[in-house]
């Protein structure tokens, strides 16, 4: 199985910090991986760097296109990683609180017509388009159950249909490769494993996964793969019970 | 498609904008008082415009003008009424805080009520914005204080009871020259003003054989410390002789004050345009020092030894307790002239009161002196006095005008220093 | 063989122009530390900072207009309450309750231009009012000579009493910030306050008072600054600090409004620029002294472009000029 | 004896209301929808009159064979020569309007695109800052700039409608022009909020983090924002420089920017219904009061102090009590609602995903 996400020695200090220090990863085309570790580790410096928000001090970050190139992708913008099929979300869930659950939705897809601002004032030159992303989209969010919450405000939402939102919004592209930062974050038990049981779903319809999540619990029964970060560097890696296991991992938990 | 909402929204809009005028209306036909000209018994009552800075940048001079303005009314009342003619004036006085826009809308305003003598705006930008809609509505326009050599313009609405700037210029050239001032340096505001001002002196002084260079400020400063000190710089290293100073009246005595403290600036002589004149800021003991050091002068626009001046400064002390300010005197001959030209014109009429205008001022005499006014309708013959700041008695400070500008030499009818 | 002849600053005018320099410097200081201490603790960008000053300054004028005081020390601890007095109030009445129901920095920023307007103006009727009962103009008021405090003289370099009086009051608001906020309690709290406002909430660190506290010196102490305006310059209006408000808010930008020392750099930063700058370009290439305005704002801007206040709202992540060679 | 001019005052109200109106819809696409603090509107109302000025000015002598660098328009000839010639011809006095509104509109439109570079790197607080502050910049930079006549401005500006004579009808054909590109600046952001382009700008306003996240060229949005909303101030300026007849550098104060802040503010963020009553209950009440404080006879205090006042405190009280305003933001309107709510109520939905 092709890796789709590579990352390469890769190293991000801040002034004397180092958040990262030569980390390198690889994730599988449709798995789940997960990403552990304690507070302050560089999990999202991770995220951070691989999506575009932050130059690495060193390193790369390949990606692979659908015809099987790979591309370096550390130094572009977060948009442009997003136009290369990287989705993420966040620790504390950004959505856009002033649209409803639907307009949340319909933002995501790249091309529109609407959104050029020569065609945007002329309905009929989008209408049709729209219509036809309207349906897809809530054919989506009726899949995963939000079917009653299309005109919701996102205020309205409980937590785990706002985690869900933020997933759902990237389906709404060709993405292949989902980066998750900490999705079963404040939400409770069952809840948590439902969310995790979609993610299993559309790994089956060949998404690929990269989970950064502190609910090891529910974690590690879903996951191919764990990465354990501590310090900026990879403590451990390997099957979730391996990892489970390592007493560099039990000692780092423990004591950090 | 066009969204449906759209046309909702307009009529919406429409609705709204018609209900708000009606209520406006109503407000107004209320509150609104008597239009220009109304009949009161068998009289006449004719309301004059006024739109003065009462705030913003020249809201110190606003404030003194407008008591000037109710003296002036108040004698234009009791001389028409000596003259047995049974007709009164009144006055509406409109705030421009010296700002372009609201003097527009202030002389709209004026006439919509049908009102077609205006006094003000005070600056030269406010009457250029103005000038248009007088012109095209037929409204006279009289400044007290516009000198704006741009505004020289034939046969339209504006007039002006003061000289232009290339008047009073050539006074204060005439006044550096004969006290012995060979180069100088122009330290003016960067504005209309300023730059008309300073360009009209140079012109002059370069004509009486002395050399001369400009040094232009930034207005609105919170201080001029620094424009102070790179002046004292100038003036050391390229060795003027004095200072020629053109300014308004706060960063007028922003600038002295500075400069009292200066060694360099102290060692060179000081010549001050009609700005900083009446500020009370100059009266304190630095720059009271300072200006004898120097042997401070400045012009201004005055017909000195004038009786008709004196008793207009006293009536005012006596009234408001105030001192007259710069271009108060200005001020009460334009009252005097709207009012005189409105009840030679005949027929409240734009065009026949100013006609009347011109030949009013023919004949008038006031404490500005000679009013005529010159084929751009601005005022003729002005005459120009030499101020300064001289010590009293009581060891206080006070302005004292001290000369006279008179066929191109200046005549000191009193030491001041 | 000819001498070129090149116009030169003369000692006497660079020592005095040194003087107005370290005084400016001094002067920024005091107006703009306060500026960063607030932002910092509170993150409101605060357009009612030249307000403080204004109203310290006339706080002193309407002291030495109406009852004659040339006592500064009385005129300081009036314009501390009159400024701090007004910063607690914002605070109270108009920034808690925002935030309290969920605005954005954003509204906070607009709310507190909402009240730069209503001070300034406030400020002048009761300047009109004062005018027309006392038939002072205050205006525009001459400089305020304060008694007790000496000038120095060292050489041909004169020191005025508002000179000692405005390093005496710089050192003494270093001194004194330095030991509140290193030494005290309250300075730690200030301190946690600023760096993580929810997380000193929930250590018992009594928020609400921190910032109040917080507000009231910053206000207090830019009212202060005020009064010593009113030693140094020409003469005072009712726009001083509104015609400093660009240079004060540089000054902050360049301690990125947050670090003390920085700002205090800035400050000095700015003052040298803006005098030094213009007297120089003025001597040498003739550029007239009307464009100083000009140097500081492209100090402003140039900050702004090349190193923006950090946490400041946060920029965005966004990279317009890329490293080349990209593609693997 | 003359009565009230009402149709005089409601021409010269609804040219003020009008001018303001494009001000206002502007400023509310770019702070209300878009999430620009612009605090700096007056700069690019600046750039539009200072356009329309300069090319109607020049074009007007150098098209009438006398040569503006001979007779510029702002030496007192050049004024001569301007009052003259100005508006003598229709053809004439028509095409520089038309010239002077598209320039306007590009002038002032690339000036917005090109200051999104710096507000980039600041956040949205300090937006406001660096707009004020250009503006700022601007007024130094014009004051010193002799070809528009630096400090002294340019005067005597002809108006496109002079050549009709009668004044009251050139008044209300250039009131008929204001009002109509009032609808146009209208209709045009109304469709443009309404639209995908519309949901993207209230999503980078919500949040511009997520935004650049899901592939949005935030840059490139907030650049078009500012060349959108610069662009037609751009044209209200040319026009405003028309009605003035005369322009200087001090007509571009901030105040100019808070007044039409507060408009927006008073009338609801993000409604642009609620701008155009923000903007006419502001302007009428201006001009009632022109009409009152005379009556009032106060001269102790300036009632303008009074009235500033009270526009500071009613931008506190409206963030404080109604932060949505007069009139609230709407919600989006395109298909899609439409379109999801036929699905929901048939019970189809299609799962497709690629």
């Amino acid at each position: 199985m092709p890796n789709i996400l590579e990352v390469r020695d890769l190293a991000k200090y801040f002034g004397g910090v180092r958040a990262l220090d030569g980390v390198t990863i690889s994730v599988p085309e449709k798995s789940i991986v997960g990403l552990i570790g304690p507070n302050g580790s560089g999990k999202t410096t991770l995220f951070n760097v691989v999506t575009g928000f932050y130059e690495p001090t060193r390193g790369e970050v390949l990606l692979r296109d659908d015809d099987g190139s790979v591309e370096r992708i550390d130094g572009l913008n977060p948009n442009e990683v997003f136009l290369k099929g990287v989705v993420r979300t966040f620790q504390v869930p950004r959505l856009f609180t002033s649209l409803t659950v639907l307009e949340n939705v319909l933002v995501t897809p790249p091309v529109q017509i609407g959104e050029r601002v020569l065609d945007a004032p002329f309905k009929s030159r989008w209408e049709k388009q729209e219509r036809e992303l309207a349906r897809k989209a809530v054919g989506l969010l009726k899949r995963f159950g939000m079917g009653d919450y299309v005109y919701s405000r996102v205020t309205e939402l409980s937590v785990a249909h706002i985690k869900l939102l933020e997933t759902i919004r990237g389906l709404m592209t060709s993405a292949t490769l989902y980066l998750l930062d900490e999705p079963a974050a404040g939400v409770d038990y069952g809840v948590a494993r439902e969310l995790f049981n979609y993610i299993r779903g559309l790994r089956e319809e060949g998404l690929t996964f990269f989970i950064v999540e502190h609910r090891l619990d529910v974690l590690m029964d879903y996951v191919d793969y764990v990465y354990v970060l501590h310090n900026g560097k990879l403590l451990s890696e390997g099957k979730p019970s391996e990892v489970v296991n390592d007493p560099k991992v039990i000692e780092a938990y423990i004591g950090g | 498609m066009v969204s449906k909402s759209i046309p909702i929204q307009l009529i919406y809009l429409i609705v709204g904008v018609l209900i708000g005028l009606a209520a406006g209306y109503g407000v107004f036909s209320i509150t609104a008082p008597p239009p220009g000209e109304a009949p009161v018994g068998e009289g006449r009552t004719y309301t004059i415009g006024f739109t003065l800075p009462l705030s913003g940048e020249l809201s110190s001079i606003g404030k003194i003008w407008e008591k000037v303005t109710r003296l002036a009314i108040e004698d234009l009342n009791n001389e028409v009424k000596a003259y047995g003619l049974n007709v009164t004036f009144n006055y509406e006085i409109l705030d421009d805080e010296t700002k372009d826009d609201k003097a527009l809308q202030n002389v709209q305003t004026f006439a919509q009520k049908g009102i077609k003598v205006v006094v003000g705006p005070a600056a030269s930008s406010q009457v250029k914005v103005v000038k248009a809609f007088a012109d095209e509505n037929k409204i006279v326009i009289i400044s007290p204080s516009s000198t704006s050599p741009t505004l020289a313009l034939k046969g339209d609405f504006i007039f002006r009871t003061v000289g232009s700037d290339a008047g009073q210029a050539k006074a204060l050239a005439t006044l550096a020259y004969q006290e012995g001032a060979r180069k100088v340096i122009v330290f003016h505001r960067n504005d209309e003003y300023g730059r008309a001002f300073a360009d009209f002196f140079i012109n002059y002084f370069k004509d009486f054989g002395g050399t001369a260079a400009s040094q232009p400020y930034q207005t609105g400063l919170a201080d001029y410390a620094a424009e102070v000190s790179a002046l004292a710089a100038r003036v050391q290293s390229e060795g003027f002789d004095a200072v020629v100073l053109v300014s308004f009246d706060t960063d007028g005595a922003n600038i002295l004050s500075h400069a009292a403290e200066s060694a360099i600036l102290s060692g060179v002589r000081w010549f001050v345009s009609e700005g900083p004149h009446g500020a009370s800021e100059l009266l304190t003991q630095s720059v009271g020092e300072f200006a004898a050091k120097v042997r401070l002068y400045g012009t201004r626009p005055l017909f000195i030894a004038n009786p008709l001046y004196a008793e207009f400064k006293d009536k005012l002390k006596e009234k408001f307790g105030l001192e007259p300010a710069v271009f108060c005197e200005n001020l009460y001959d334009a009252v005097k002239l709207a009012g005189w030209a409105i009840i030679r014109a005949g027929s409240y009429d734009g065009d026949a009161i100013a006609g009347a205008l011109v030949e009013v001022a023919k004949t008038y005499y006031g404490p500005s002196g000679w009013t005529m006014f010159d084929e751009a309708g601005d005022k003729a013959m002005q005459d120009y006095g030499v101020w300064a700041i001289v010590k009293t008695a009581e060891g206080k400070y006070e302005f004292r005008d001290v000369g006279v500008y008179e066929r191109g030499s200046i005549v000191f009818i009193e030491e001041a220093y | 063989m000819r001498r070129l002849k090149m116009p030169q600053v003369p000692w006497d005018v660079l020592s005095s122009l040194t003087v107005m320099v370290v005084q400016y410097s001094l002067l920024y200081m005091i107006f703009a530390v306060p500026l960063t201490l607030s932002y910092r603790t509170t993150k409101v960008i605060n357009f009612v900072h030249s307000n403080f000053v204004t109203y310290g300054a006339y706080a002193a004028i309407l002291l030495n207009g109406l009852y004659g005081n040339r006592n500064m020390l009385l005129a300081a601890a009036l314009a501390f309450t009159v400024s701090g007095g007004i910063a607690v109030l914002n605070n109270v009445a108009v920034f808690r309750p925002l935030d309290k129901k969920g605005a954005k920095p954003v509204a906070l920023m607009i709310s507190s231009m909402g009240l730069w307007i209503f001070y300034k103006y406030l400020l002048y009727t009761i300047i009109d009012l004062a005018t027309y009962f006392s038939r002072i103009n205050f205006v525009s008021y001459p400089k305020i000579v304060y008694e007790w405090i000496p000038s120095l003289s060292l050489g041909s370099v004169k020191l005025s009493s508002s000179f000692i009086a405005t390093s005496l009051s710089a050192a003494a608001m270093i001194a004194g910030l330095y030991a509140l906020l290193e030494k005290t309690n309250l300075g730690r709290a200030m301190r946690a306050v600023s760096d993580n406002p929810t997380l000193s909430e929930i250590s018992g660190i009594p928020r609400h008072m921190v910032v109040n506290l917080t507000w009231l010196i910053a206000g207090g102490i830019a009212g202060v600054g005020g009064v010593l305006w009113t030693s140094y310059a020409g003469s005072i209006t009712p726009e001083a600090g509104d015609s400093m408000i660009l240079q004060i808010f540089t000054v902050g930008f360049i301690g990125g409004l947050s670090s003390l020392t920085r700002t205090c750099i800035g400050a000095v930063l700015v003052a040298s620029i803006e005098n030094y700058g213009i007297t120089l370009l003025n001597q040498f290439f003739g550029v007239e002294t009307s464009y100083k305005p000009f140097l500081t704002f492209i100090t402003l801007i140039t900050t702004l472009v090349v190193s923006p206040p950090l946490g400041a709202g946060g920029g965005l992540p966004y990279k317009l000029f890329r490293r080349a060679g990209r593609s693997a | 004896m003359p009565e009230f001019d009402l149709l005089g005052f409601l021409i010269q109200w609804l040219t003020i209301f009008g001018l303001y109106s494009i001000l206002a819809i502007t400023l509310n696409l770019e702070a209300g929808f878009a999430g620009l603090t612009n605090f700096g509107k007056v700069v690019f109302y600046g750039i539009g009159a200072y356009v329309g000025a300069t090319l109607t000015t020049y074009l007007t002598l150098h098209l009438n064979n006398v040569d503006p660098f001979e007779y510029p328009p702002y030496s007192i000839d050049g004024i001569v020569k301007l009052i003259e010639l100005g508006g003598k011809s229709p053809p004439l006095s028509i095409g520089l309007l038309a010239l002077s509104l598209i320039i306007a509109f590009i002038a002032a439109g690339s000036v917005g695109f090109l200051l999104t570079y710096p507000i980039l790197r600041v956040g949205p607080a300090f937006v406001g800052f660096t707009l004020l502050s250009f503006g700022e910049l601007m007024r130094v930079f014009l004051r010193h700039y002799e070809p528009v006549g630096g400090s002294k401005g340019l005067a005597a500006i002809p108006r496109p409608f002079s050549w009709v004579g009668d004044p009251k009808l050139s008044g209300f054909l250039f009131l008929l022009l204001v009002l109509g590109l009032v609808a146009f600046t209208y209709i045009t952001m109304d469709r443009l909020t309404n639209s995908p382009i519309g949901r993207v700008f209230r999503a980078v306003r919500d949040d511009e983090i997520a935004a650049l996240c899901l592939g949005k060229h935030v840059p490139r949005i907030k650049a078009l924002t500012l060349f959108i909303g610069s662009g037609f101030s751009g044209m209200a300026g040319a026009l405003m420089a028309y009605y003035f007849t005369s322009v200087n550098p001090d007509m571009f104060v901030p105040a100019v920017t808070f007044n039409v802040w507060a408009m927006v503010i008073l009338g609801g963020m993000g409604n642009f219904t609620g701008s155009i009553i923000g903007v006419a209950l502001f302007t009428l009440v201006d001009r009632l009061l022109a009409f009152i404080t005379p009556t009032l006879g106060v001269t102790a205090i300036s009632p303008d102090y009074i009235r500033w006042m009270f526009v500071g405190l009613l931008i506190v009280i409206v963030l404080l009590f109604m932060p949505k305003g007069l009139l609230a933001e709407r919600p989006l309107k395109t298909p899609a609602a439409d379109e999801a709510r036929k699905l929901l109520a048939e019970g189809v939905g299609s799962a497709q995903h690629t």
